[in-house]
This record gives C-alpha cells, structure tokens and sequence, in this order.
C-alpha cells in the first residue's frame, strides 16, 4: 500500500536527529540601541517595500496602526534628569514561535531559513497567533485598504496586497533573501554571501544600527555583534529564542 | 411525589405532553416571527455586513485583536454546559428529579453549542475559508495544525455536539413512538421516521437502558475536557493574565454554573408558557438553587485564588494585567460581575427564595449577565496588558455591530429552542410515568383513552 | 403459518405474572411490551446480556487509535520545520486522541444499540399502541394458531383485559 | 410530506428566496477587488518585467542633498534609497527622503497649467495650454520691458541650488531685474554669517562626528532636522561604536529635548537664549583654568572678562560645578567638536551666539582638526545660491514694496511664504496688492492658491538638475539630478520653464539651451574639463554616461589643516547679550519654542500621508498637531493630555490639545511646526495649527533673520478636550528590561551566550 510505505519512508527520515532542525541559513539582525537614534528612517522603508497601507486619521485613532517596524519609546527619571529610549520593534523571528503554534491551519510557520513566515492566502483570521505573539507585532487587516490613485503605482510588484481578514507581518523582507539566493544561484554560488541581502529598514539605517545576516557564518557580522557583551533578546525569560538581538544602550556619563 | 400535589394518571401525561406539541396558539406564532425577524435583523444583517467590510466592523485594535466574539463564544459553551452534563450526572445517580426537567436541558446544550459553533464563524477574519481547519483531503496540500489549542476546540465541539445530539435522541425515542401513535398528519410521518419502529418490548427498554448509561458515562468527561479545551486557547499563550493553569477548572466550574442558571430560566419559562406546572415544581427550583449556591461558592473560591496568586506573585506583568482588570477602565464591569456571580447568588441559602419562581428566574440571568461580563474581561481587557507598555495604546470598545450580533446571538437560540419545543417533547413522557405509581384495576381513566 | 397471541393488562405485575406463567407453559417467543421500563423483567423472562459494551469499547479504542494516527499522520505527510520542536508532540496529540476516543466510543454505542434492539424497524411487527400509553402488553409468536389460542387462554387466565389470537402476514 | 397546501408552498419559497439572498450576499462580500499585476498590455521598450532598473540622482526633500537610488520597474518609481557612492549619505537615507515617492505620486498634484478664473484665493482657475501660458506670462514681462519697469518684477526662489539656481539667476539677470530673492525657512542664515564672522568665509565648515570623542551641541537637533541628519546620523553612529575602546560622548543644550537630546549622554535645558552665554562661559573657563596657551590669550581673556562660571550660571540657570564640569570635558577630550544652530540662533542674538560657539571650537582646538571643524573648499560650481539667502527681513521689504505697488509680476519657485510668514508680517495682504503672480509649484500650497498663472514644474524625480551638498563633506563634490521616470502629467521641468519664458521674451541668444537636459549637460563639460585625467582618457560623453551612472562626481581637493588665527578684532566683538522676547513675561509666561516637526519638516511634507502617519519619535503621535508642556506645568495648570488650550501670543493665537511631554523646561511650551495647512492636498488640508502665524516679527539684527524662539505664549485652557493621535501607549518600562542600559566600556567585556535552539545549517 504505497500511502502507508510512503508515510514510513518519510517517517524514517524525519526520526533522524536533528531533520527538523536542519535550515539552509539562520537569518538574523542585530540591533544596537546605542547607535539608534529613533529617526525612524526604517519605518518609512519598510512600508515602502513591503506595501504597509495608509490607513489614515481614523484607523490610527481607534488603535489599528500597521507600520511592521515599530519605535517604541521608553521614558526614565523625572525632569531634569530625564532620559528617552527608542527601541525598534520588528518580528522577532522566534525559534520557539508561540504564534507557530497556535495557529489552526499552519498558515505561519518556520521555513526553511529559519524565518517565521506567514502564508496570507493560507491565513483564515483567527488573529491568535497576534494574541499568542508576546512583542505585539503581528497586524491584521481590519478591512480592504485602498492607495489614492496614482499613490498605488508604487506599490512593490515583488509584495502581495494584503486583502481584508488577514494577518501580516514583518518578514524580514523574504522577497530580498529569494533575489539574493537566486543571484547567488545565477554566480553558481551555493550560499549568499554576507551583507549580500539587506531588508529594507537595514538598507536605510542611518546611523548603522541594524545589521543583518546569516549568525550560522561565524565570519558575519551578525556572528561577531552577537558575540558583543551587550548582546540581550527582549523578554528573553519567555525562551521564545528571537532572531533578532539588541545590544544594550551604553549608558555614557559625560562628565 | 407529584402524586401527592395532583394525581396525575399516565393517560395524562400523554395528553399534556401531546398538546404541547400539536396545541398551538397565537402567541406562539408571535413570538417564534419576533426571534426570527430578530435574528435576521441583529444577527445575520450586521454579521453580512461585516463580512463585506471586514472584521474592522467590530471595535478590536492592535493588540487587542480578540473581543466579544470569542466572548459569546465562550458564553455559549458555557450555557451549553449544564444541559447534558447535568443530565448524565442525574442519571447515573438515578435521582428522580431529574427526569422532567432533563430533555430541555439538553435541548438547551445542543442549541446554545450551535449558536457557539456560530460565533466562531462570526469571529473569523475569512470565514468563508473556515473549512481549512477541518482534515479532509484537498489540493492545497495542506492539512490543519493539529498542536494548535485552537483545532483541539474544532474537535472538542464537534465531539460534544455530536454526542449530545445524540444523548438528547435516544432519550426520546420511546417518546417519539408515543407520540407518534397520537399524531396525524405529516407530524405522523415525521415521528414515525423518528421513533425507529420503536415498540417499547422489554428487550428495546433493556438495550436503550444500557446504550443510554454507557453514553452518560462516555459524555461526562467529553463535556469536562470540552471547556477545559476552551480554557487553554487563553491559557496556553504566553499573556500574563491568561497563562494560569488555574483556567481549565475556573472555566468548567463557570460553564457549569452559567449552564445551571440558564436551565433555571428554561425552566421557568417552560413551566409559565407550556403549562407544566404539574410536573416542573418548587422541588426542582429547590434542587437547581442548592446547586447555585454550591456553584457560586466554587467559582468565588477560584475567583479569588486567580485574584491571589496574580497579586502575590509580585511581577509587573501580572500587577498590570490584574490592575487593569478590576480598576481600569473596565474595572467596574468587574464589579458588577462579583455582585451578580458571587453575592446574590448566596440568597440560595434560603429555601423560601429557592422554592419561589420569579426571583430564582430573576437570579438566574443575573448570574448569567455576570458571567458574560467575566467572559468578556477575560477576552476584552487581558490582551491590553501584554509585555511591551509601549503597545498599551488604546481602549477596546466594542462596536454596534458587536453588540447587535451578541442581542441577535440571544435571538437565534430562542428561535431554536422554540422550534424545538414544538417538535420534541419537552418533558419526556416515560421518565415523568417512571415517577407515577402504575395504574390500578378500574382506574377512572381506562375509559378516557378507549 | 404463524399466528400470535396478545394480551393487554392494566398494571404492570399482572402483565409479568401473565408473561411468567407463559414461559412455564413453553411458550418462548415473548415480547412484553410496556410504556416504561419494567423492573423484574429479568426475573419473569430471565437474564438478558447485552452486546452494547462491546461496541462501545471498541469503538473507543478505533478512536483513540485513529485520532492519534490522524493527529500524527498530518504532523508527518504535511511536515514543515517546527524550529526545533518535536514532529510529534505527544501532549497536544493525546487531546485529540481523547476526543476521538469519545466521539468514536459514542459513535459505537449508538451502532451497538441499534443492532441489538433490532432497530430501525424495516418490517411490521405486532405492536398495541395503548401499550404506549397506559397498558402493558404481552405477545405471543406461535407458529400455529392453535397454539396461539393455548397461549390466550393462559393471558386471559392470568387477567388479561382484551386478550385475541390471530394469524399474521409476520412468519 | 403528504402534500403542500398554499401556505406550506409560500413558507417554503419564503425560506428558499431567503436562503438564496444569504448565499448571493456571502458571494458579493467577499469579493476581493481585482489587482492587475502587469499595468500595460504593451508595455515600452525601455523596461523589462520583473527587472529593477535603478537611477541615481539627488534628494530634494530637504537642503542636504543626498544622492539617491531610485528602484523603478515597469517605468513606475519603487523605491527611494541612498546612494552608496554619494559621500553624504553613504547608501543611507531618512524617513522624508524615502516619502520622496509620494511627492511624485501625490494624488493632488498640479497636472496642467492653469489661468486664475475666480476672485484670488477662491481657487477658481481653468486649465490652459504650455503655450498660452507662457505667453500670458510673457506678455507681461515684455510690457514691463518695454516701459522700463523690469526691476518690478520679482523672482521669489526657494534656494534651489546647483546650475537650474544659476539659470534663475542668469534669467533674471537677462531680464535686467535684481529682485531674484531665495528664501527657505529651514535655512540656517546666522550660521552662514556667524561663520562669516568668525572663520571669514561664507560657507559651512564639515563637523567630522565621526571622529570626535566629544560633542558639545548647542541647540542644533543634528540628528532630527538640521542641515544633513543622515550624514550626522553616519557619524555619530560610528563616534559611538564604530572605533573599538572609544565611544563618542556627547552633550546636547537645548531647552526642549530633541532627537539628538534624547542620543545625547546628558541633556542640559539652559534657559532659551542663553546657550551662546553658556558657551562663552565654557569658554572663559578653558582660558582661564583650562590652561588654553594661544599667543591671543590676554585678547580672549580679556574679551571674556565678563563671563564669569558665577554669572554665567545665574543667566543659563545651571549650576556652576556643571559649567566647570563641561568646560573641562571639552578641553580634555581631545578630538572634541561644539555644534551650534537650531533654536540657538534663531534668537535675537542668535549670530553672537553661534560665534560664541565657533570660538569654544578654536579654544579648543578643534578648527581643522580630524574629529574636529574641517574647512570645506569652494563648492564644485562656485559659491551656492543659498549662500545669498535673503532671509525674513528682505520679505518685509518685498512685502513694503507690494503695497507701494512697486511690484507688478511675482514669480513664485519652491517656496511657500504665505505658509512659513508670521500673520504678523501680513505678507498674504501684501501679496493681493500685485498685480500678477505667477507660481511654478507642483502642489496647490497656500502662495499657489494666490497665483494668478499657474506653470507647474515636474517633481525632483521627473527633473534634470544639479547639486552641491551644504555643508560640504571636505571635499569638492557634485552629484547630478536625473528623471526617474517619464512625466506623470502634463508639467514641465523648473528650468524648461524658465528656458521657455527666455525664448518667448527673445531672450533665446542668452539662454540658448533647447532644454534643461541640455543646458544642464553644457554645464557640466566645465567640471570635465577641470579634471584633466577625464579629458584625456575619454570623451566628455564617456564622462557623462559615467556621471549620469554614478550620480556622483568629486575631486580630492581637502585643505589641509593650515594654523588658524581668529583676527583681534574679532576676539573684541565676541559677546552675547542677554535674549530679547516679546512679550512680558509676567503677561506671557512661557517662551513658545517652535521646531520643525521631524516627520514633515517645515510643512513641505504635509501632503505625504507616510509622513503624516509616521509617529513623532518623541510622542508618537502622528496627524495633527500638539503643544508640549512639562509635567510640573501641568499639573500647574491642571492640565492633562488631550486638553485643549489656546496659545496665544502678543500677535495671535492656536489652539492645540496639550501634550505632557517629560523633557522640556517649565517654563517653555514647544509645538511642532508643519501642520495647519489650509491648502496642499487632501492629507495637509486642514489639520492641526500653524504655530507660525503666531510668531512675533522678531528679527536677529545681523542677518534680518526671523528670530522664531523669540516668542512669548500664555496658555488659556478651552474646557474642551480633542484626542490625539498616537501610536505609542504607556512610556514606561515598568522595570521589563524591554531597553536595557550598560555602563560604558561594556563592548570590552566577556562576550555574550545567547541560548538557542542548536540549530545546525546543511554543510555547503
């Protein structure tokens, strides 16, 4: 019966240690919050690449922002010895995703570069994985958004228009990492080559305070800023294993 | 023992019983138009129109992206869960008083669980792709996510419909027969289809005893692991005011006692409006009270431990979520929610209030109202405290197309338990003779049903 | 060609009696046929097993095994990389395997009822609807009308209210 | 069933029909409204599908000019990103210059030329031809000619730099008038002078940031608005983490904390005003104590007498151990860099005080240095236009003139004074007195809605153009403006616009170029002949196909670091006096504290709804406007968030909801400057207040500059309360290590163990 001879081939395969573990890359960004100086230049990148809607005064006031990268901002002290922190917030690209979990019909998963990918046309609605994500930084489409014509003759051929009813998310700019591996194909290269693929809010970094890369390379950079003593992952004690890593604020006296 | 208040002969209760299903006056016909027209008005039309304009129809936000959807959600679970539980429970051990109250308690489960199943479909941001959680084979190569706490509801429910459809037909099929023999008509040929041929021979009484238990028994833990089920899509995420592990009993207890007030408001009303005086008496009202007040006391208790342990654990999150929740701005609907659900209901303690109608009907939808106000904060207010403060940025309001589909949600159940009563006995004849005394030589009605 | 011999009784006990004295006299076909179930049944027309138990039981059991198979066949034939989880989490799995367990268990029990008590009913059998009602009904299958008319005379003996003997289109 | 009587039958179609609608509904809404992948069925030849083709050219969202990539695919603009060999942004860019696309695709930009039909102002205009309308344009000016009148007609550019300046300024040469006025609000005029005034030279000297190891930035938001933030950003970025052991410090005076106060190691909130006393302060004490050993340091002693850590602390309000405490950090750090701009000099002695702050800069040291002030040689085409900017006060005259009707035709380029000028100079009033004006905007803004003749020119994407990036990078550099892609409607470029006005007035032998591509290609054989290896490897085309691929061209040309002596007379001049104000303080007692908005700029990104709904880094609010108060006013006040109150100053007031805002001085209100337009699109049109119109007319005496910090408010709570609009929610960690801090020298430590799932990646 070749469905069950099928079904023990493949189970043989996957009991081999370590088959569910195996990725082709473990894309990864560092983030250091001494350099950010929360111009939010990668906000506005990224809702260029990646179609973010406008969605204009009255979404925004009941509370349905969508921008994918997120400035949060943390206020310490009291006047006058008071200090501001900007944090970026972007999907964290969990290797213990709560949001894989939970959701019904598999529609976000953990691809083979070791991203949390989300499936729109797989995606129902159920909107638990956003209750499930601790950073808060899965968006639902509350409704069909609509671009003022011609505004829509930018919108990033490369990226789906999110219809109504679905959830999205930063996705590390994946439309990049498949033109990159595919060059790298093209070169006869198998693997891409560091700094090779850069998301959009990286790419426009001013102060250089994001950077991006394969942490499996000991050679990238991501490798090397994730060896900084500052390095931390926000909420780590939930062990949800983010892909993107901080590097802690210096606290500089000026005296 | 309602021999002792009015002699009631077999004869009777067939004649009651058959009345109420092919006596049907005026008023019936009102009130069915009403609950339908409601339905499509407040349930169907808003519910359309959401599903043209998107779930933004509804008041959610980031991150609060669950709101009174899953709260009716879980609200009708809960009522479904006295019915059949209570049932079972009462069968096996055998108490008397069970018996002419049981088959609208279980009407009561199957109807509230459909209107659920409903709330789902309501709730969904693509419903029209809602058969993607069901395994069947397909084209997209994919089949459902079977870890997700989610898909275990998808199970649970079908799992609890099913045998509680069942469990309520079984029941009634010596009831179909009876009626079956008095009807005419297309309800003749309806019953005839229903009843199975059914004779009532000693050996079809033995194997429906049998069958009957075993289902009681296999329905018992179903329904219990069905609202723990329920329990963990909220406690099974990382949230800090629902990863509890207190839930999953906190949420059997509350669904059973919702499931209890609302048998007391059916039956109420069924003895009002069907006229069963005769058989639903102070005697069950004074059952479902004791067991009111054992249930308030339980959910208090349970109440006060979430309430404990989030404080004493000292951790911001927990504070937050906590603060939040009693003293922020939905702080008195949590109120509002200990009065009904833990206050009043210690009026239990007093047989006079327990053994007198409107107040424990009163009581009974208080308790009702309160536990869908806990539902709602456990869905509406949880959410707006998660880890980063910085995402704590606006209130969850629900909107009208919210609300109205929560009033038309009331409306499609009652538009169902009314075509029910008509076509089910609502009282089941052979459990009610059961309790009577058998019939002695020359008894007046002999003549009456030549 | 067979007949059948049917008894009416006001009350329950005569009806057993009656039922009781038949089974002496040989007569093995009985059907007792009552509004509600009789107790004591067992002591007139003796012990009656019941196959139920088995359906139920093994119904759980193709449940729960199904479910589990179901829960872990999907894991396995749709794979995509857990980030490090197991394929086949048994906590999770063991909830739907309980629930298939009952649903099946149930399923089952249904199937064993009906099989037992002959149910649906496809052809006509000797049925007294007052026995729906208030009466409690004993029936008699002979195969010759003669016997049938023994049997009566024992139900009319015994106190039967209306008590007849006919052939039936029933073999 | 047996058989269905009437009834039965109507119920049961009664329940059909129903069933049926519900199905037809459920159909209808969900439909999802169909997307077109591939626009054009037979798409031009100049691309191909799915193949990115990237054009550089240069930044025009705001004065810095950085040089831009554009991604463009199937002949529409994708995506805006910096240009990795332009020196000035080095591949990066910010959140304005990437919402330059929104420019380009403006839903309400101008598409024809139009002719006023309507009273002024009522917008009333009908569209008419290219050719008609620069005849009526014309028209105009020949008469004029002809009866000698010329110098009344008056170019009023908003500092475009680069050669399409040039042509401006050779047109209105041709034409015999002098009136050619460039005038941006943004731009920092008392800088220029102050470095005139100190260094000699009209020019920005470069602040190499990126060397420093210490800034002492006097009111100048280096990484929010101020003259090249994505350059500043690069360098503080790698002053901070980019050399290994060292890490940039840095200071930031401001009275409202800005982005760069919220980057800064210490934020000090001097009194408003008083930041070039605090410089001179610090400096005092670095000739005094801090051992400075110039041969002119009795001249400086002596200039400096006055400035005493005492006094200077009671004027600034800080303690004096903090004046000791950064005069000495300054001193000994060595490189160390002091900033000085925004707010500071837009004060009534806003030009003394950037002075002020130069000379802490040659105190120091630092003038010439790596890590310190680098001079920049002279821009590639000569000294800019903007380098002549003729700020607020040649407003005023020009307004003066209008209303003594000595102004018949206004020409109007980039620039919206009605929108950027105080009510108090009553410009808009004077502007109704000419008798023409002509407005070569691309958008509907508020001096637009007064034109008589609307002319719209291309965006900066669809235009050729040149630039020079201010301030320079300390070397000579020129980048070249391209179209990106094929004009969207039926505008024309600046300077075809003005090319095609020359030939109409017969003025073609002077301007002879067909069209700015041309005109602007003829300007750049100069720049191949001054490089001799270009001219003689390859042809001036090779030069320009490499150019135009590039978008960048610059030469080697650092000054070194020549001995720099600041002339005695100088040294005598150097002194601040105390602020002035308008308005008395018991009367007014908040000092209105008006800062370009981060998102939109001075306004000129209002129509850009990215902008308008990317949240404000230090509130996150996004549309409309807000005024900041500090929590002790506040609650002064009694004043929550959302509250609205009426600002009001000597000459006007707005009325804004409150914003409670930590970091700002109690006695001093800011408000974000950038909304309450009353034209330009539908995302600007009416949102949120101008806080310009109420500013005093203050000017700062030396350049006639608008001194815009030198205003009073009071604040009159309304009773009435509007949301705001934010996307950030509580502002405190609420101790979760969300952000977590470390002392310095951190980096050194032993390195980081991250947990992690042992992820093994398939061998290559």
């Amino acid at each position: 019966m070749s469905f069950f001879d099928d079904f023990l081939a493949k189970w043989r395969e996957y009991r081999k240690p370590g088959y569910y573990e195996r990725f082709d890359y473990a894309w990864t960004m560092t983030i250091d919050l001494d350099r950010c100086t929360g111009c939010e230049a990668c906000v506005t990148a990224c809702q260029a690449e990646n179609n973010i809607p406008i969605l204009g005064e009255a979404e925004l006031a009941k509370g349905r922002e969508m921008q994918w990268m997120r400035i949060e901002r943390y206020w310490e002290g009291e006047y006058p010895d008071v200090k501001l922190r900007f944090i970026p917030m972007l999907c964290q690209h969990c290797d213990a995703a709560p949001c894989e979990t939970v959701c019904p019909v598999s529609a976000t998963y953990h691809n083979q570069d070791g991203l949390n990918a989300q499936v729109y046309n797989r995606c129902i609605g159920t909107r638990s994985c956003a209750v499930y994500c601790p950073y808060d930084v899965r968006y639902f489409n509350y409704t069909d958004h609509q671009w003022d014509k011609p505004l829509d003759e930018q919108l990033n051929p490369d990226v789906t228009v999110r219809e109504k009813g679905v959830m999205e998310k930063c996705t590390f700019c994946i439309q990049r990492i498949r033109q990159a591996k595919d060059s790298a194909k093209d070169d006869g290269r198998r693997r891409v080559r560091d700094g090779e693929v850069q998301p959009a809010c990286v790419q426009s970094c001013p102060a250089e305070a994001l950077v991006f890369g394969d942490r499996q390379d000991p050679e990238s950079r991501v490798s090397s800023m994730m060896d900084n003593a500052r390095a931390y992952r926000v909420l780590e004690e939930l062990n949800t294993l983010p892909s993107v890593v901080y590097l802690k604020k210096v606290d500089g006296n000026a005296g | 023992m309602q021999a002792k208040s009015s002699p009631i002969s077999y004869a009777d209760v067939n004649n009651d019983i058959v009345r109420s299903l092919v006596v049907t006056g005026p008023k019936y016909y009102i009130t069915l138009a009403a609950a339908i027209s409601l339905t499509l008005i407040c349930y169907f039309f808003p519910w359309f129109y959401q599903l043209y304009y998107g779930i933004g129809a509804a008041g959610m936000n980031h991150p609060q992206v669950w709101g009174t959807y899953l709260a009716s959600f879980i609200f009708w679970i809960g009522l479904s869960h006295s019915g059949t539980l209570l049932s079972c429970v009462l069968h096996l051990t055998n108490s008397a008083w069970r018996k002419a109250m049981y088959r609208s308690a279980e009407a009561m489960t199957l109807f509230s669980l459909m209107v659920a199943a409903s709330m789902v479909a309501v709730h969904l941001g693509r419903p029209w792709f809602i058969h993607w959680s069901l395994p069947y084979p397909n084209q997209m190569e994919m089949w459902p996510n079977f870890r997700s706490p989610l898909l275990f509801d998808v199970m649970a429910i079908t799992t609890y419909l099913t045998g509680s459809s069942i469990f309520i037909y079984m029941g009634s099929i010596p009831d179909f027969a009876a009626v079956r023999d008095r009807t005419t008509g297309w309800r003749h040929y309806m019953y005839r289809l229903l009843s199975l041929g059914w004779r009532g021979t000693d050996t079809e009484w033995h194997r429906l005893g049998w069958a009957y238990t075993f289902l009681a028994v296999l329905i018992i833990p179903l329904a219990v692991s069905v609202h723990s089920i329920v329990s963990w899509d909220f406690a099974l995420s990382v949230v800090p005011a629902l990863h509890l592990t207190i839930f999953a009993p906190y949420f059997v207890v509350g669904a059973i006692y919702s499931g209890t007030a609302g048998i007391v408001t059916v039956m109420f009303v069924l003895r009002k409006y069907m006229k069963f005086e005769k058989y639903i008496t102070e005697l069950h009202f004074d059952n479902l009270g004791k067991l009111l007040l054992a249930l308030s006391l339980l959910w208090t208790y349970i109440n006060m431990l979430e309430v404990f342990t989030g404080w004493y654990s000292g951790e911001s999150a927990e504070l937050e979520a906590l603060e939040y929740k009693l003293f922020g701005k939905y702080g008195p609907l949590y109120w509002e929610m200990i009065l009904f659900c833990a206050v009043t209901p210690l009026l239990c303690m007093f047989k006079r209030f327990r053994t007198s109608f409107v107040p424990m009907l009163i009581l009974s939808i208080a308790i009702n109202i309160g536990m869908y106000t806990e539902r709602f904060l456990i869905v509406g207010t949880s959410l707006s405290r998660k880890y980063l403060p910085d995402a704590w940025n606006s209130l969850y309001v629900p909107s009208v197309v919210e609300l109205s589909i929560l009033a038309g949600s009331v409306a499609l159940f009652c538009t169902l338990f009314l075509i029910f009563v008509k076509i089910f006995p609502s009282v089941s004849i052979y459990e009610v003779k059961e309790t009577l005394p058998a019939p002695e030589k020359g008894s007046p009605q002999w003549q009456a049903t030549q | 060609m067979a007949s059948n011999a049917v008894g009416l009784f006001r009350n329950p006990d005569a009806a057993l009696a009656a039922a009781g004295r038949l089974k002496a006299a040989g007569f093995a076909a009985l059907d007792l046929i009552s509004p509600i179930p009789l107790h004591g049944v067992e002591e007139a027309l003796g012990k009656k097993s019941s196959v139920i138990k088995r359906f139920t039981f093994f119904g759980a059991l193709f449940g729960g095994l199904s479910g589990f198979a179901l829960a872990a066949g999907t894991a396995v034939l749709y794979l995509h990389p857990t980030g490090g989880r197991p394929i086949i989490p048994f906590p999770p799995f063991l909830i739907i395997t309980y629930e298939m367990t009952i649903l099946c268990g149930i399923l089952g029990t249904v199937l064993g009822f009906l099989i037992s008590a002959r149910l649906p009913v496809i052809r006509e059998r000797v049925y007294v609807p007052e026995a729906a009602v208030d009466k409690f009904a004993v029936t008699v299958s002979c195969e010759s009308l003669e016997r049938a008319q023994r049997a009566a005379a024992i139900l009319r003996e015994a106190g039967g209210e209306i008590v007849g003997a006919a052939s039936s289109r029933e073999g | 069933m047996a058989m269905i009587d009437r009834r039965d039958f109507v119920k049961l179609v009664g329940a059909g029909s129903v069933g049926a609608g519900a199905g037809f509904m459920l159909a209808e809404t969900i439909k999802h409204p169909v997307e077109h992948l591939i626009p054009y069925p037979v798409p031009p030849e100049e691309f191909s599908q799915g193949i990115a083709t990237w054009y550089n050219t240069v930044c025009s969202m705001c004065s810095a000019g950085c040089g831009i990539s554009v991604r463009t695919l199937e002949g529409r603009a994708k995506k805006i990103e910096g240009n990795p060999s332009h020196p000035v942004n080095q591949g990066r860019l910010c959140a304005l210059g990437q919402a330059g696309l929104q420019v380009l695709y403006n839903p309400d930009r101008l598409t024809a030329p139009m002719l006023r039909t309507g009273e002024r102002g009522d917008g009333a205009f009908v569209q008419t031809t290219w050719e008609e309308g620069l005849a009526e344009a014309a028209n105009r000016l020949s008469s004029l000619r002809a009866s000698g009148q010329v110098d009344r007609v008056c170019f009023l550019a908003g500092g475009v730099r680069g050669h399409v300046g040039r042509l401006f300024e050779r047109f209105m040469a041709e034409l015999g008038s002098d009136r050619l006025l460039n005038c941006d609000f943004g731009h920092a005029q008392t800088l220029y002078t102050a470095s005139e005034l100190f260094f000699g030279e009209r020019q920005l000297p470069y602040y190499d940031l990126e060397n420093t190891r210490y800034v002492l930035s006097f009111g100048a938001d280096f990484l929010g608005g101020w003259l090249s933030p994505v350059h500043h950003s690069l360098g503080f970025g790698r002053s901070r983490q980019g050399r290994s052991g060292v890490r940039g410090r840095f200071v930031q005076i401001e009275p409202r904390m800005s982005l760069s106060g919220a980057a800064a190691d210490e934020w000090i909130p001097a009194r408003p005003g008083t930041e070039g006393i605090l410089a001179l302060g610090i400096a005092r004490h670095i000739v005094e104590e801090g051992g400075y050993a110039g041969a002119d340091r009795a001249a400086w002693a002596e200039s400096l007498a006055g400035y005493t850590t005492e006094r200077v602390a009671e004027q600034t309000g800080i303690e004096s151990a903090t004046i000791v405490r950064l005069a000495e950090a300054f001193a000994g750090t060595r490189p160390s860099l002091a900033i000085g701009g925004g707010a500071v000099g837009n004060h009534t002695n806003g030009v003394d005080a950037l002075v002020a702050v130069n000379a802490l800069n040659y105190l120091a040291g630092n003038i010439g240095q790596t890590g310190g002030l680098v001079f920049n040689p002279v821009p590639a085409f000569g000294p800019t236009a903007r380098a002549g900017q003729s700020g607020y006060r040649a407003l005023l005259e020009l307004a003066e003139d209008a209303r003594q009707g000595r102004i018949e035709v206004l020409i109007l380029n980039a620039t919206n004074p009605v929108f950027a000028m105080p009510a108090a100079a009553a410009f808009e009033q004077a502007l109704a007195e000419i008798p023409f004006i002509v407005s070569l905007s691309s958008f509907m803004d508020e001096t637009t809605a007064l034109a008589d003749l609307i002319l719209p020119s291309h965006t900066y994407l669809e235009s050729w153009g040149d630039d020079t990036p201010e301030p320079g990078v300390g070397f000579t550099v020129a980048a070249i403006a391209q179209p990106v892609v094929a004009p969207l409607y039926n505008t024309r470029a600046t300077a075809d616009i003005i090319l095609g006005l020359a030939q109409e007035l017969g003025l073609g032998d002077a301007l002879p170029w067909a069209s700015a591509e041309e005109y602007i290609k003829a300007s750049w054989r100069e720049i191949y002949e001054r490089a001799p290896p270009d001219a003689a490897t390859r042809s001036f085309d090779e030069f320009w196909r490499s150019v135009l691929k590039a978008g960048i061209w610059g030469e080697e040309t650092r000054r070194e670091a020549a001995a720099f002596t600041v002339d005695a007379s100088v040294i005598a001049r150097v002194g601040v006096a105390a602020p002035e104000f308008s308005g008395s303080s018991d009367e007014y007692p908040f000092v209105l504290h008006p800062y370009s908005s981060h998102a939109l700029h001075d306004g000129r990104a209002a129509n850009l709804p990215w902008m308008q709904e990317l949240p404000d880094p230090m509130t996150s609010v996004v549309y409309g406007s807000w005024v900041e108060l500090n929590p002790a006013t506040a609650e002064e006040l009694e004043l929550r968030e959302g509250d609205l109150v009426e600002v009001q100053s000597a000459h006007g007031a707005v009325t804004v909801p409150v914003f409670v805002f930590p970091a700002i001085r109690p006695d001093v209100v800011a408000v974000p400057i950038g909304q309450g337009h009353s034209e330009y699109g539908r995302y600007a049109k009416n949102r949120g207040v101008n806080v310009l119109e109420i500013l005093a007319p203050l000017v700062e005496p030396t350049t006639g500059s608008l001194a815009s910090s030198a205003t009073r408010v009071r604040l009159v709570r309304t009773g009435r309360t509007a949301r705001i609009v934010k996307t950030g929610g509580a502002s405190r960690q609420l101790g979760r290590g969300v952000v977590q801090t470390t002392g310095e020298g951190a980096s050194a430590g032993p390195r980081a163990t991250l947990k992690g799932i042992p992820i093994t990646v398939e061998p290559a």
